[in-house]
């Protein structure tokens, strides 16, 4: 039985070992859930950290260049786990900043933790809440467009169609949930009335029995809050019972595995979502189409044509608004040793230093009121043609 | 839309969800009337067939034969965990066996994950068509294969248990395992058929509905959880009242949540489940003691 | 100083000094996280191991504290310290409510319906969105305060958890080793065994369960104080299948084991993450944790069905039984006759008899077990029933201490119907049984057995004994037991696990056992099966000794040498039917019963 | 040379020895009974014989060592046990339970060979061919031993060990069942038997052993042991303590 003891203390050194390397290094940590429900969320933010990681692996100091080391953790798709891999990356790997999480609940779980530690952290979910207040979440930013903005961009297109009775066909989570409150808010000032809401699970199998009920209600639409492959259930329902109305899908589909997933189905789906996926289309003028391209180019020459995702734009964006602040960081002359002061540093520069800077999501400008930095720029109509983006009419 | 058009809507994919629980069922007692083993594990059979399926079709192969090379792989995953984890503890408690399928769920999902990763897979209907009326339901044509396919394995399971020896002896084993020893039965090889079967019948199960609801690889556990619902409201014991009460699951959990709200869908069905549970405890006790503490030692 | 406190000081110790320890290299909140596991799992260790009621639903109890303690402190504004007590309390009352019906449930039927209630508890959090902030849940919740005192920060929330650890350990020590402990082992390894000493197995169960809740409900509290941040997902049922890894993994017959295991599946999960991206390269990991996480699993269940614990345990030198500690009990103080005595004579004495039974009759399915079953036993005598093999008399003794219900007919004790009363009721009223095959409770010493007996007589209740009161109870009550195990000549044996006991010493245990709830009457099962010569001997002179203490005797046997030699009266039952009744001697020379026994022909 | 020779076998059947050294025989065409109180260890000695529990000593079959083999390869070496309590398969039809007891010779004998004796055991219980479709739990007590006693026989076993075949059983029955078993006899076949009911026993059986505690406590001809006062004793009463010391 000693060997069983031997075993475990092999374990426990190897594991504690990574901390005991200390160089002069700055360390950024990534929580994203390579595993669970939001795993097709957090695999293209995984995959897009993984092809960018050595050029954005040198940061330019006064005193010469400095290794900026990227370490990715698991969140697991679970609130718990990712607040514990956060926790890990703060106080053992002494990171400069979190990059976390791929949902709200995990986002929302890591604030306090991240508020006392005075470490800063970039978000890559939609809830507002989760930089709002901005007093009580000064360390917290955000990349992705919030649900709010997208439902904007929906309910203008709903408007301009002429659709004033819609129903609601939603996640049974928080990424559902945060849809609906958006949605409920913004559709009255916009006279469209939410005839019906219904919800369902992420691993549905089934969802007519919502859409029969909807129907009771006579929409002249409907809105799907969800990702695949819910969301494809869902779409595909709605088809098989061979209803022709508009289905309005959210920017949580934007993938290639929604397409792929779809087939015919999704023929005629609109959904809200940054111009990653219609880049090609993008008239010259467009500041983003540039970035855009040299990203559709990487992405897709790694992982394949068509696999392109807002997701993985997200985690990018997060390293383009990091890599220049830690270098106006240590330009100020702050070492990476004192984690304390870097930290705090380079709080303050993403803050006030991020300008217009170009992202894969939109244009991000940070001031100490907004910590989501987008407009209505970042986010256009798309509708599924040929088993494709296209711009929506 | 009228409400009996959507009670006739919700009744008909209530029934098709049912008949796709039923095949989970079905294995989970296979499994349990000759091993004793509660397989945590039995979606994961399904998620495999699915996704092996999947792949194979995109490696150009025709659907049919796809579908049978993906069913035959699960009968022989089954029969292979049976093989390396449950028959080496085959001693052990039934709690230690239970945590033992937990252990081969998870290792099976990690298995799934690294050979298919986290997208959802798709399988095309195995015909195409517009979706058929029925009464006021609409089913696609899908569903009509599951049903279909479903009724079909029942007639050859049936056959299989009354007309052949092999069929018997699986039975016997199940009903009297000590007598079955005594006619020369190897109950630790039925043992294995049992898996195989319930592999095939979960991978069976996996292959029709990804055309409905898409395969990933962490599909199976929310799948076999129904499965064992209605396997165990009937005991755990009878195959023809463990489809059954899976149909009954799947309708009961469509109407809750379609004549109540989809919210409380699970909650629904699950709380249906409870008082059933109940009913079937208490009317155990109105009997004796005895009689329950023995049922709880089967 | 004996090996267990050292090591008991040793990891008090090692707690103490773990945050200095690490600080700067571990996060303190992978330990944090294992002291509040910890106690949830310590809970589902009492739930499962000792009492044996397999739950599937501990998440929900865990999320409910957490809610209550959310919702309180956010909503309604109560100081968060109330929160912590409300959290317990709040899911120790639904998991008693819940759990009293639930706990009908056996086996399998169990699982599911824990299970199920896990998901109706995490629907309705979902979706009471005005309560429970919906799926997206519940952001700045105050940290815990205590007059003044802020207590925040990982080291604060490290030594607060796993101070309440200590606590939960010893008061489920203290539970294990009480008569509360041994009630519900007892229930653990027969429920009509227990019964028929007293123990209403339902209430029992809704109480550890609703304890389990308790413990959970305060590792809920604590979460939601420490994150200041609750949601939904981490009480899913999925959560729940962990913590009963955790405990099988530790051990699930041993408290130390549900740290253990709560210790082993976290640090090991946490490990592999940081192991497998250094093998494998970064983020490319998570596919091969789970792997080799269900393998290693599966390795070390299949390997140590019992859990890591007892083999740690025997590798530290400590004995893996809780109950093995105490030394040879006492000599004998208190005897059957002392306690008879006391009770002086029957009010209704010659007037009524103590046992009417009264045209019974038991059918199972088709099956007619008993058929008009009518005689009477009157205070004081030893009467004997004898018959072949599935004549029914086990399933008279079913019916009489209300194992089993009577499908017609009546048993009255002192002329009063009891058929529909629980077993537990009738043993109140001082009728106790054996069995056939004797229903030892195989994990409890034998000394704890009689113990057992002597429940009904004991005082200390459900939170007395967790909380370590009723010393001087118990040790009297040791004292008494071993008066009885003397009595049946087990002394010398008290401390062994009873499940050891060679055949015939089961039986003497058993009769010791039914004696210690000092009946009025005692049914014997056929006490003679399986016994050798010389223990029929010894059986026969025991029979005598109760009599003449007081004690009816009511006696179910085919041995016919046997019965003739104790009985004051016999009464033959042949196929469900009454050939013959009165005494030995004129039983003995009944034709009929000659017949029955030996053959027709010969009869004749 | 002996069909079934055993000797000094221990076996224990949970935590109890209940069988500590017993030895015996059976010969070729030979019907010996083992009778003796309950609980005096004859079923575990069936069961240790049969492979059913595990057991040390000696155990021959047919010249071979067989200590040790389990239930399944006995039934194909020749040896079949009808058990205590009958056992059947409860749920399954009576015909089902027939064709059970011939399973390790399906596949290696023809379809007929297997459909003859199953006319061969209806032959022998008439009343069983009446109820071939029923399931076997229905059947009442008697017929569920005849039933019980027809699949041991269609295993073709060149040994038969009953366990109790008379108990719990009416007079009438009794009478029925000690018919077939004569029958049985006469036609050749070698049977073990375990009997409480010492009269009937003793009547059908040549040799008997007489256990007790685990041991053989007497052996012997029947027609010798039959006579034996402490054999009369001990299924007459008196022989442990006489009533008139009270």
């Amino acid at each position: 039985m000693r060997r069983v003891f031997m075993l475990w203390i092999a374990i426990a050194v190897i594991a504690g070992a990574p901390a005991l390397a200390q160089q002069a290094i700055v360390k950024v940590g990534f929580v994203v859930d390579v595993t669970g429900g939001a795993s097709s969320l957090g695999v293209p933010e995984r995959n897009t950290v993984l092809l960018y990681q050595d050029e954005f692996g040198t940061a330019q100091g006064p005193a010469g260049p400095v290794r900026i080391q990227y370490i990715i953790t698991d969140g697991e798709s679970d609130p718990t786990k990712a607040f514990i891999a956060a926790k890990r990356l703060i106080d053992e790997e002494r990171v400069a900043a979190v990059v976390c999480c791929t949902t709200s609940p995990a986002s929302l779980a890591i604030i306090e933790t991240v508020q006392a530690a005075r470490v800063p952290n970039i978000s890559l979910a939609a809830a507002v809440q989760i930089i709002e207040p901005v007093q009580q979440r000064r360390w917290i930013f955000k990349t992705p467009q919030t649900d709010r903005l997208m439902i904007d961009v929906i309910t203008d297109h709903m408007r301009q169609r002429g659709i004033r009775r819609v129903a609601w066909l939603g996640f049974d989570d928080a990424f559902g949930q945060g849809g609906l409150v958006e949605f409920e808010k913004i559709a009255p000032q916009k006279q469209i009335e939410i005839v019906a809401k219904e919800s369902f699970a992420r691993a549905s199998t089934d969802v007519s029995t919502q859409i029969t009920r909807a129907m009771g209600r006579n929409p002249q639409a409907f809105l799907i809050w969800a990702i695949p492959p819910g969301a494809n259930v869902a779409n595909r329902n709605i088809r098989d019972l061979g209803i022709m109305l508009p289905v309005y899908q959210s920017h949580g589909v934007a993938n290639k595995t929604f397409l792929d997933l779809g087939g015919a189905t999704v023929e005629g789906t609109l959904l809200p979502a940054g111009k990653l996926l219609v880049a090609e289309a993008l008239p010259d003028s467009d500041k983003q189409k540039p970035v855009l391209l040299s990203y559709l180019e990487r992405y897709e020459g790694r992982y394949g044509r068509g696999t392109r995702n807002t997701f993985g734009g997200h985690a990018l964006d997060a390293m383009f608004i990091l890599k220049p602040a830690i270098e106006r960081t240590l330009k100020q002359g702050i070492r990476p040793e004192n984690t304390g002061g870097f930290r705090t540093v380079l709080r303050d520069q993403i803050e006030r230093g991020t300008k217009e800077l170009v992202g894969i999501t939109g244009i991000f400008t940070y001031t100490p009121r907004d910590h989501l930095g987008l407009d209505r720029r970042a986010a256009v109509m798309i509708e599924v043609r040929n088993n494709n983006w296209t711009a929506a009419r | 839309m009228s409400l009996s058009q959507q009670i006739a809507q919700f009744i008909a994919s209530g029934f098709v969800n049912g008949t796709i629980y039923a095949l989970l069922g079905l294995g989970l007692v296979a499994i349990h009337s000759v091993t004793r083993v509660v397989n945590v594990a039995q979606g994961e059979f399904a998620a495999f067939g699915a996704l092996l399926a999947a792949s194979l079709l995109a490696q150009g192969f025709p659907l049919w034969p796809a579908l049978a090379i993906a069913v035959a792989a699960s009968a022989i995953l089954g029969g292979g965990v049976h093989r390396v984890a449950i028959r080496p503890a085959r001693q052990a408690s039934a709690l230690v066996l239970l945590i033992i399928t937990i252990a081969v769920h998870l290792a099976l999902k990690g298995i799934l994950l690294l050979l298919w990763g986290t997208n959802p897979y798709s399988l095309p209907p195995f015909s195409a068509g517009p979706p058929v009326r029925i009464a006021s339901a609409v089913l696609i044509r899908q569903s009509l294969w599951v049903i279909g396919i479903t009724a079909l394995v029942l007639i050859i399971l049936y056959l299989f248990f009354t007309r052949t020896i092999r069929g018997k002896s699986l039975r016997a084993c199940a009903v009297n395992p000590t007598a079955a020893r005594l006619v020369g039965i190897r109950v630790e090889r039925m043992g294995t058929l049992a898996w195989v079967i319930a592999g095939a019948l979960g991978g069976l199960a996996g292959v029709l509905i990804t055309p409905l609801a898409l395969a990933t690889y962490d599909m199976g556990l929310i799948l076999g959880l129904k499965g064992f619902v209605g396997a165990v409201v009937v005991g755990m014991a009878s195959y023809p009242w463990t489809v059954a009460a899976c149909i009954a699951f799947g309708i009961v959990e469509s109407l809750g949540a379609g004549l109540i709200s989809s919210n409380y869908r699970d909650a629904i069905a699950f709380t249906a489940l409870i008082v059933v549970l109940l009913w079937r405890a208490l009317s155990t006790l109105r009997i004796g003691l005895i009689i329950s503490e023995e049922a709880a030692q089967e | 100083m004996t090996g267990s406190k050292i090591w008991l000081l040793a990891f008090v110790a090692l707690l103490l000094v773990l945050p200095a320890l690490v600080a700067g290299r571990i996060s303190l909140s992978i330990f944090l996280f294992i002291g509040l596991y910890s106690l949830i799992v310590i809970g589902l260790t009492l739930l499962g191991g000792h009492a044996g009621q397999v739950s599937l639903g501990q998440a929900a109890f865990y999320g409910l504290g957490a809610y209550i303690a959310a919702i309180s402190s956010l909503r309604w504004d109560v100081s968060p310290w109330l929160g912590l007590p409300m959290a317990a309390l709040g899911a120790a009352v639904i998991a008693y409510v819940m759990g009293l019906p639930i706990f009908f449930l056996r086996g399998h039927y169990l699982v599911l319906g824990t299970l199920g209630l896990n998901i109706v508890v995490d629907v309705v959090i979902r979706n009471v969105q005005h309560l429970t902030g919906g799926p997206t849940g519940l952001t700045g919740i105050p940290p815990l305060s205590f007059g003044g005192i802020l207590i925040s920060g990982d080291r604060a929330y490290y030594y607060l958890i796993w101070a309440l650890v200590l606590v939960a350990l010893w008061c489920g020590r203290n539970l294990i080793r009480s008569r509360v402990g041994r009630a519900l082992a007892a229930i653990r390894s027969s429920e009509v065994a227990a019964a028929t000493l007293g123990i209403n197995p339902a209430q029992y169960k809704g109480l550890i369960f609703a304890t389990s809740a308790a413990f959970a409900g305060i590792a809920g509290a604590l979460y939601v104080h420490y994150l200041s941040f609750v949601s939904p997902s981490p009480f899913a049922f999925n959560f729940s299948i962990d913590l009963l890894v955790m405990s099988v993994l530790g051990g699930i017959f041993y408290l130390p084991g549900a740290v253990l295991g709560t210790a082993i599946l976290t640090t090991l999960r946490e490990a592999l993450r940081t192991i497998m991206p250094g093998l494998l390269g970064s983020g490319a990991s998570a596919e091969y944790e789970i792997i080799l996480f269900g393998l290693l699993l599966a390795a070390v269940v299949v390997l140590m069905p019992r859990g890591v614990w007892p083999v740690v345990a025997r590798a530290l030198g400590l004995n893996a039984d809780p109950r093995a500690a105490d030394g040879v009990p006492e000599a004998a103080q208190v005897t059957i006759m002392e306690a008879q005595a006391a009770e002086g004579p029957d009010p209704a004495a010659g007037a009524e008899p103590l046992l009417r039974v009264d045209g019974l009759e038991k059918r199972f399915g088709g099956l007619l077990a008993v058929h008009n079953l009518a005689f009477e036993v009157r205070r004081g005598e030893v009467y004997a029933i004898i018959g072949p093999n599935g004549a029914g008399k086990t399933t008279a003794f079913n019916l009489i201490s209300g194992v089993l219900r009577p499908t017609r007919g009546a048993v009255s004790w002192r002329g009063r119907p009891i058929s529909d009363l629980a077993p537990y009721r009738i043993a109140a009223l001082g009728v106790a049984r054996t069995f056939q095959t004797p229903k030892i409770f195989a994990d409890l010493s034998v000394l704890e057995n009689v113990m057992v007996g002597l429940h009904r007589g004991l005082r200390t209740g459900f939170l007395g004994s967790m909380l370590g009161f009723g010393h001087r109870e118990e040790g009297a009550a040791r004292s008494e037991a071993a008066g009885y195990l003397q009595m049946v000549g087990l002394l010398s044996r008290a401390t062994e696990p009873a499940g050891g006991l060679p055949f015939g010493s089961l039986r003497l245990l058993e009769i010791a056992r039914a004696l210690a709830t000092k009946p009025a009457l005692l049914l014997l099962d056929e006490p003679a099966s399986g016994l050798s010569a010389a223990e029929r001997r010894d059986l026969v002179r025991l029979i005598r000794q109760i009599r003449q203490a007081g004690v009816t005797v009511l006696l179910v046997e085919h041995d016919v040498s046997l019965v003739m030699g104790v009985a004051d009266r016999v009464l033959v039952l042949n196929y469900g039917e009454q050939i013959a009744e009165g005494t030995p001697a004129t039983v003995r020379a009944d034709p009929r019963v000659i017949g029955a026994y030996l053959g027709e022909e010969q009869a004749s | 040379m002996m069909l079934l020779e055993v000797e000094h076998l221990q076996a224990s059947y949970g935590p109890v020895q209940a069988v500590r050294d017993v030895s015996l025989t059976v010969g070729e065409n030979e019907v010996v009974a083992i009778i003796g109180p309950n609980g005096a260890g004859k079923t575990t000695t069936l069961s240790a014989i049969t492979g059913l529990l595990p057991a040390r000593g000696e155990v021959r079959f047919a010249g071979h060592r067989t200590t040790g083999l389990s239930p399944e390869d006995a039934v194909g070496l020749g040896i079949s046990l009808v058990p205590e309590r009958r056992q059947l398969f409860a749920t399954m039809s009576v015909n089902d339970n027939l064709l059970l007891g011939a399973y390790h010779r399906f596949g290696r004998e023809s379809r007929e060979a297997i459909t003859r004796d199953l006319d061969d055991v209806f032959a022998l219980f008439p009343l069983l061919e009446d109820r071939v479709d029923d399931p076997a739990g229905t059947l009442s007590g008697g017929m569920q031993q005849m039933l019980a006693i027809g699949r041991g026989l269609m295993a073709r076993p060149r040994l038969l060990l009953m366990d109790e075949p008379l108990l719990g059983l009416a007079p009438l029955v009794i009478r029925e069942i000690l018919k077939t078993l004569r029958n049985l006899q006469d036609r050749g076949q070698s049977l073990l038997l375990v009997e409480q009911n010492a009269k009937a026993a003793l009547e059908i059986a040549r040799r008997a052993y007489v256990m007790e505690g685990g041991r053989v406590a007497l052996q012997g001809e029947t027609s010798v042991l039959a006579q034996d006062p402490k054999v009369r004793a001990a299924y007459l009463g008196g022989h442990v303590e006489p009533a008139q010391e009270r």
